[in-house]
This record gives C-alpha cells, structure tokens and sequence, in this order.
C-alpha cells in the first residue's frame, strides 16, 4: 500500500502543472490545496485569484467558500465577480481547475443536471457558478477528478461548461476566445490531455500502480493513448508533509 | 440586427431602457430618512410576484435577516437571481417563495454540501428556470446598471448553459467575432447587507463587493441592512469610501450581525456548526419544519434568532475566528 | 449583424478582443520591482507612434512628469486619447507629439480658457481626429477592460458628433432600441498619477477616479507615478483599497507632486497663477519657447521643474490652499 | 440702470428652474452657481453632481474644474465618469446646464468646431467632453447664454450635443432615450422654450427691460411666440446678496 491516500494523489500531481508566475482561478477544496501546494514547493509567484474578488491572499487556512475572509485574508486586492471574469476574458488567467458530475472525451463537463426534462430534472446540480466563465475565458482548463465510468461519458447529460465542445475547430467557430481550452484531466490513475487535432482526451501519463487498461476500464468512452506515456512521481515526502501538516492539517480536503 | 442563435430559456425581467429609465425618473432624490425596522421594509418594499436580488456571496455579506422576514410574511411568487447564491437560496427554498429563477449556482452551499430541501424543490417543476453562469447573471446586473438593454460577452457560447439561457448570439459590428447579448436585469427590489451605511442610505463595504454595485444601481428598489449606522458626516469625511449612494436605497435597516449564520468580513466567520445543522435537519421532513418554526416563524427577528443559536458568548467566538484567534492555525 | 449607420471617422486602435488577449497572455504576472525613474520608464515603455491615454481628469491628478519626460525624449506620431484631456494635452501639444487623436475634450484648460498653441496645432491639419465624448471614451476602455471588442450605449446618436466617430449604429436584439457600438479601446501603453502604490504596482487613489481603473485595464503597458511609495504590508493590510492590481502595471516611478502644477486631492490645489502663466506665454512663440526651455527641456526631472517653480514653499502654500486654509473662505 | 449685470440676472433665473429635491449635472462657472444659489434660496434638497465623479458636495467655493478637490468637499460619493454617466443613462438625473458656441432654433449645440473641412476646421473648439453626454441622457436640458445672433443660428455649423435634431419626432426616432431633451435656453433678455409639436423654440417670458423684438433682433432665425409671454421678476436682494456675498465673493463668474 503506498503511503498516500488518492486525493493526496490528485494535489500533488495537478500542483506540479502550475509553473511560478502563472495565474490561477480556484475553488475551493483540491484546486486551492493544489495551488497553494505549488507556491509551497515551486512555484512561490504563483498568482490565486477567487471568483467572488478575491486576488493573490496569504491564505491562512482552507477556505470553506470561494468568497469567505479567508480569500482575502491579506490579499493585494478585494474585488468583485467582474473584476475576476473581466481579467480572465483579457487572457490574464493562465489555468483554472473545475469539476463536474461529468467530463467527455472533449472535456465538456456538467454540473447542471440529470434527465432531459429541464424544468423538471431527474437530478438538479447547482448549475455553472462560475465554473462556465473560467472554463471559457482561462488559457488552460484543468480538472481533478476520480477516475469512474459514472463521471467519464460518452456524451454529458448537459454541457455547463465548455471542453472542446464537439471537438477539433468547433470551439474554435463557437465564439468562444481563440486559443483557450481544456489542457490536462488529473485523476488518480492518470492524467490525461487532448490529441491536438481532433481534441480527444488521450492518457500521457499514468500513476505509480495503475495501467492504460486500468484507466480505460473506467473510462465510458475510448481513450486515445500517446505515443509514449510517462509514469508519474509518488508524492514526495516534502508535498506530503506541506499537504498534511501546513496547507490541511485539520484534513478537511485530503480526508484523514 | 441579425440573430445568430438564441436561448430557449424566458426572461423574467423587461430589459427595456426606456422603461426602466420611467421608473428610474420617479424615484425620490432626496436625502430623507429611510430608516426601518426589517418587517416594514419587508412589508413595504417587497410585494408577491416581484422579481427579487440577493446580495453579497452565498453565505459572506448577505442580508439574512430580509430573507427570514420573507418567509414570516409569506411572500409568494417571487423571481429570484440565483447569482452563487447558497444559503440565501436554502432559507429562500424553506419558504417555497419561488415561481421562476435564473440560475447561476443554486441549491449548493459550496464545500458544505448540497441543501436537500432546495434541490426537491427545483426537481418538483414548480420553478421556471433559466440558465446562465455567475458573470453572465454579473453582466445582466453591469448593462441594467449602465441604462441599457444589453451588454455582450464572451462566455456561455457553445454549452447547453447557452442553449437554457435567454441570450442571443450576435456578432460585433467591427470585428465580426461572435458575442452573447446578455438582456439587461434590472429586479424590482434587491436587499445588500452591508458595513455601514447612513440614514438616507450611503453604504460603506469592505472587501469583495460581489455584483453589489451593480445590483444596487440596477434595482428599482433597494432595502439595505448595514451591521452599524453611522452619520452623514462620517460619509462626507471621506466619499472615496462610498460605494452605494443613498439615491438608490429605499429602506436602511440596523442589523448587528445581519450576515449571521453568514461571514461578514472583519466582523465575524461564518457559523458552520449551524450551517452543518441546517444541511442534516432538512432531511427529515418533521424535524426541518420545527427548525424553522424556531428558527424564523417563531422569531421575531434577528435578535432573538441570534439569542436562539448561543447570543452574544457565540457571536463573540465567530468575532474571535474571523480575526483568526481561532482556526487552522 | 446589420449597421445601419456608421461615423466617418477611424478607429486609430485594433478593437480585436482576441489579439489583445494574445497580448495579456504574454504579459508578466509575478510580482516584481519595478520601481524606476520616469526618465527610464518613458524610454523603455513609450515609442514613436504608440497610441498613449494619460490619466486623471485634465489638471486634476495628472502625471505631469512623464508627459514633460515624452517632450524632452522627444517622441513623435503618437496616437491619443482625448478624454477631458486639459494641461497634459496642452504640454504634448507644445512637444508637437501627435499624429491622430480622438477627441472627446481638449485644448481647453475648463474655466482656465484655451491654449492658444493645442488650438493652433489642432487647426493645422497634421494630427488625424475621430470624435467622441468623455462618456463614450469611458466605455471604450470599459469595454476593453472587459475583454471585449464593443460596447453598446445611448448618446451620441443623431449628432455630428456621432458622424466624426468611428461608432456604427446597431440595433438591441431583444428591444429593437438603437444603440451606439463603441470599439473597445486598448492603448499601447497609459500613465497614471495615484496616491501611493507599492513596488509591485499595486495602487491606491483618493477621491475621484474618472476612467482610470478602466484605463488601466484596458492599457496594454502602464507607467505609475505615485505621491508615495508604500510597502507591499501596507497593502494587504486593507485589500479594499487598492484600484489597480500590480499585474496591469509595468512600471512604478515615485514622483511627489506629481500632479503639479495640476490638483491632487487631499494633497496640494492646482497651482493657478503657473497655469495662466502657460496660457499667457503661448500666445507669444519667442517667450513659449524659453518658457518650454526653462520649465520642461531645461530640467532633469520634476523636482527641478518645481524647484524652478517655487519649491517647497509653493507645496506648502498649495496643500495650505487644498486644506481650505486658503480659498475663497 | 438695473442693479445688477447680465450675468447675475441669468444665473437668479436659471436657477429658480432648479426645484427642490431634483438633481442636476452642472460644469464650472455660472451652471454651479445657479445650482448653488437654487440650494440656498429654495431647493435646499438640490442634488448636485459633476461628471467626474462629485455627487452632492458641500461645495466650498467655486470649482475650477469639474474634477478639482472642491466638487468631491464633503461630498457623498466620490466615483467616476461611468458612475455619472449611467447614473444619468438610467434616467436619475433631471437637469443638466450646457453651454456651446453656437445654438440653433431645436436646441442643438455646437462646442467643436467652426468651418467644413473637419481634419482641419477654421476654429477648433474643445468637443463635446461630457455635454453629449448629459445632453443625451438628462431629462431636461437647459442652456444659459448671451441673446446675439452669432450665437443663436439658423443650422450649428456642427451638431456636438443633441437638441430636439431636426424637430417633430426626430429625436425619438434617433435612438436616444425617449423623452429627455432641451426644456428652456435662459438669456439675458428672455427664456424659451420648446413648442411640443415641432421642438421650435418659443419665447416664453422677457426679462425685465427686454422686449419680444429685442429678442428677435438678436436671434439669426425665427423665433415662436407663446400666447401668453409672462415678464420675469428681476433678481431679487436675497438671490443677490447670496450670490455676491455668499457663491461668489471673489467674483470669478459673476464679473466685478
């Protein structure tokens, strides 16, 4: 058994994508233990902005909303939603991580609802928040996510957040900025990013103890593969110990 | 102006400017005072079938004690902007006030989880949704804020958050990109919880302000709830600190700890512990309804809530983890 | 999307939202010294023929320093934006600096009367005008702050005004109302006079902000002049207060009384006899150009200018004045 | 001779249009004054804003720019030109007071230029700054200027600021927003207004002194004649010691 639980995993793996210097808009929960583990280790530039204002805080401790004191706690600027989006829309915001109930092979994800009757879903989520305006406004969209065949569909109930849409020059036509996008899905298995031109999700990596066909298998749609895959990293002991004992030491993401 | 493309979702609100400007035209700019209690506010300022705003971030700045008086009265009927709204939206949902929502986020309280009554009740189809994003709903707030009747933008082109929404594709006269026009939002009345605000209804905010500003230029009737009342002359010390002139406010209501069980930003943290409780009592049909008959219907108002859930010793410990005394570290 | 009426006038400026954003992209967001002088930041961030806009509201805080710093570097061709742009049009004016200007307020000093040498230059055909008003040149950078290509409003239409613009008449696509587009506005570079900012560029003003938080927004280089420079504590202390986020900044030059001979508020008045004097000299080419000598291509930087001017004793007297202890009272 | 100038008398009449409770958009020099001395005589409730940013200062003498220190005095909010702006776009603002070389018989206002070749004009005069603005957006719009014929001219050489356009309807049908416009042009000799029909300006009240035919005799078009023309009081003691002594002691707009 390795000496980390699954959401350690993902953290540490989605933390390394973010280079010093970059900007990026989070959530709450992985994507801001993500972000502020990449500033502990590498990254010590790395700019967090928060959707509701919030702009580059000395976060103190987890916060339980992506508009709490916490998002603000000795920030360089209290903002607002438009300040946020607007800074996005001008391309200032390199990466975002976001969620969803499901992902397809083009990244689209849903965070809106199950069934088709829409006045009258089967399940209701709570619909995009913000997750829309990052996912169309920041050069590269990242997701963290378990990997399940529940959450990785052929076809997303309802697209609440645009992937590629329905892949190569579609987005592109849709209006949407030229040029950003989904970039990496981080799961515990593997991560995966979008073959260039058809834009389909494709593993380029893969975690200690897992295989392509482990990642397929719970996968509900074909995955491309890359010409080489690498094998990611263990969580180093240095992560580890940032994760657990600095950034969440009451545990309330990476679980106890 | 050709259409591209367009939404199949209603707008509730009339985007009209001209019409928008009738009312504007009417409304009092004199420097009166507006001070009231929240039942006379509630009672005066919101009316059953009004199309109505919420403040502030979910569960940070947001006037609790308007959306409990809401329920005491019984207001039906309501339209909502549902602009990240969690715990507003989960009071809101306890009283069934809704018959129409535009949607941004909805139902959840963010890493707390989700409210069970409030997702029933969107499942039930007894609300008319339409759909769109937490800028998008922004931007409505932005155009009605600047006396228009749209504005464009750049985002939900491409998703079935478009396809549910009201917005039309066009595309810009100069550069021939696409845009979503995004109808102007103007709400017949919103409430803000603020700081600090004067008797004719000059606020003060600190930290994030959320759509606040446009909400307020954007409503055509503003209750305000401000933590403490402070004079005109405080206001004039130093105007850069303004942020919602007294010409867009109807009603300014003293409520100490007005964003309880909410954050308030160098006032006090959120209570999570009732949060939490709020969550798991409304999985049970029995015990739901008597939280809220002690919780709200059997309040008289946000004192004796506040009593109820540990008084002055609990808001002095949310005082203390807000200045960080108490937390993580 | 149809047009049905469109100004005569160019659009000096690429309102492309996309290249702008491939521009931001590569646009340095670490948190960075940049203090500089302004002698260093006008040669590294201001080229012949970039489209500049200088903020602030005509005399009122203006960044004095780096427009007399274009004139002794001798620019040229530069493109500008005319936005209630008083003695800061009237020294580039006298460096001769433009080829092309949009105009919503210029060559006037407001109550001051006109500078006999921007009206002489604006008459001689050399510099390319399109029309606009201060409102319209607002939501042209406000637009471009937002990251998109146009902005719809209401003024404008029917007038002149509107036929020398390079706006293009659309019409609402959910009302039917015509609307001005006005093209997002996305400078090459700006400067901008604030009360205090840090190394990084993160800034606060007092007062009046005109189109500045929008300017700085949309400029795709920014020159900061700044009363004083504060630590980075400082600023987190309160983020509430900062306007400008150090990310849109690229240079930060400490300049006190920067605005002089102009007003900054809470600070120092204008400093009126020095203002007619510049009127007076204009109007006589022999006693202009040893006035420009003297007071611009003469010194090394602003102390020089106002150590010419009075020196600390006129600060004195003109904070006296801006405090009230000195006026019309 | 009258007890006082031109310039006083133009500014006590202007500012009895100002009623209580109203606001206004007012630039520098006699449109603050008439909005000062409404405050002091009868509209204590005056609301006075400038199109930088001032709202409803406690003005402490007279401003010398619409941006300067003494239009944010102990005032309520101190904004930006967008705030102003819209702020009168929504329909909030009731008066504004333009001025402008040249003004024909709908209203329309010239501050830009003299002459035909725009890229070089025989006479460049500042623009529009805000007047297209506040002309555009304020319900009423009013006009205080010297009666010569020079001034008021059959077609403006150039249209800055909107008045009535071309008359009837033609405002309506330009897409401004419906029902603001030019209320009442205040000269030295007489007030006019605009006839509801065909926007002509229309005498309506003659200064004490003045005649209907003084008025014609410096007007370069014709002018319309109400039935009844009423005779304006002249300015009275209080107006004028509260001018003189109180707005304007140092006489930067009333003149020595």
């Amino acid at each position: 058994m390795p000496d980390y639980n699954t959401m350690e995993l993902m953290i540490c793996t989605a933390s390394r994508e973010l280079e010093d210097g970059a900007s990026v808009g989070v959530g709450t929960g992985a994507p801001c233990a993500a972000a502020m583990l990449a500033q502990k280790i590498h990254s010590p530039n790395l700019i967090i902005v928060f959707e509701a204002g919030g702009v580059a805080p000395l976060i103190p401790e987890m916060p339980i909303s992506v508009g709490d004191s916490r998002t603000t706690w000795k920030a360089i600027m209290a903002s607002g939603m438009c300040e946020i989006m607007e800074t996005a829309c001008r391309g200032m915001l390199d990466y975002t991580f976001l969620g969803g109930a499901q992902i397809d092979m083009y990244g689209n994800l849903n965070s809106t609802r199950i069934g088709t009757d829409h006045q009258k879903p089967k399940v209701r989520f709570p619909g995009s928040g913000g997750a829309n305006d990052f996912g169309s406004f920041c050069w590269r969209m990242m997701v963290m996510t378990p990997q399940d065949s529940k959450r990785f569909v052929e076809k997303v109930s309802y697209c609440t957040t645009p992937g590629w849409l329905s892949g190569g020059d579609s987005r592109a036509k849709s209006g949407l900025p030229l040029g950003a996008g989904p970039y990496k899905i981080i799961t515990n298995m593997a991560v995966m990013d979008f073959e260039p031109e058809s834009k389909r999700m494709r593993v380029i990596a893969l975690n200690p103890g897992y295989s392509v066909k482990d990642v397929q298998d719970n996968c509900g749609f074909e995955l491309l593969k890359a010409k080489k895959i690498v094998e990611n990293h263990a969580p180093t002991k240095e992560e580890l110990h940032m994760l657990r004992d600095v950034i969440d030491p009451y545990r309330y993401v990476i679980g106890r | 102006m050709d259409v591209i493309e367009q939404g199949v979702g209603d707008i509730f609100t009339d985007p009209d400017a001209d019409k928008a400007r009738a009312f504007f035209r009417g409304k009092s700019r004199k420097m009166e005072n507006k001070v009231m209690s929240v039942k006379d506010a509630v009672a005066k300022f919101i009316h059953d079938g009004d199309y109505i705003t919420i403040g502030g971030f979910g569960a940070n700045r947001v006037p609790v004690a308007v959306c409990h008086e809401i329920l005491r009265q019984g207001r039906k009927k309501l339209g909502f902007a549902g602009h990240t709204s969690t715990h507003d939206f989960q009071i809101l949902c306890a009283g069934e006030v809704f018959d129409r929502c535009d949607i941004a986020y909805i139902i959840g309280l963010e890493a707390r989880g989700l409210s069970p009554n409030a997702r029933r009740y969107m499942e039930t189809g007894k609300v008319k949704v339409s759909e769109w994003s937490n800028y998008a709903l922004s931007v409505r707030f932005k155009a009605a804020a600047a006396g228009v009747s749209f504005y464009p933008a750049r985002n939900l082109m491409g998703t079935d958050t478009f396809k549910y929404s009201a917005g039309r594709i066009i595309e810009c006269p100069f550069t021939k990109t696409k845009y979503v026009a995004l109808p102007a939002l103007y709400p017949d009345v919103s409430a803000i919880h603020v700081h600090e605000a004067d008797m004719y209804g000059n606020c003060r905010v600190r930290g994030i302000t959320v759509s606040d500003f446009d909400v307020a230029r954007a409503s055509k009737r503003l209750i305000i709830t401000c933590e403490k009342l402070i004079s005109n002359e405080e206001i004039r010390r130093d105007p850069s600190y303004t942020v919602i002139p007294y010409w867009c406010v109807d009603a300014v209501c003293e409520v100490p700890y007005g964003s309880y069980p909410g954050n308030m930003l160098g006032e006090y943290f959120s209570d999570e512990e009732h949060l939490k409780e709020w969550l798991k009592v409304e999985s049970d049909p029995a015990e739901f309804k008597a939280f809220l008959e002690k919780n709200i219907y059997g309040c008289k108002d946000h004192f004796e809530y506040i009593l109820k859930n540990g008084g002055m010793a609990k808001m002095q410990m949310l005082r203390q983890k807000e200045m960080m005394f108490i937390g993580a570290r």
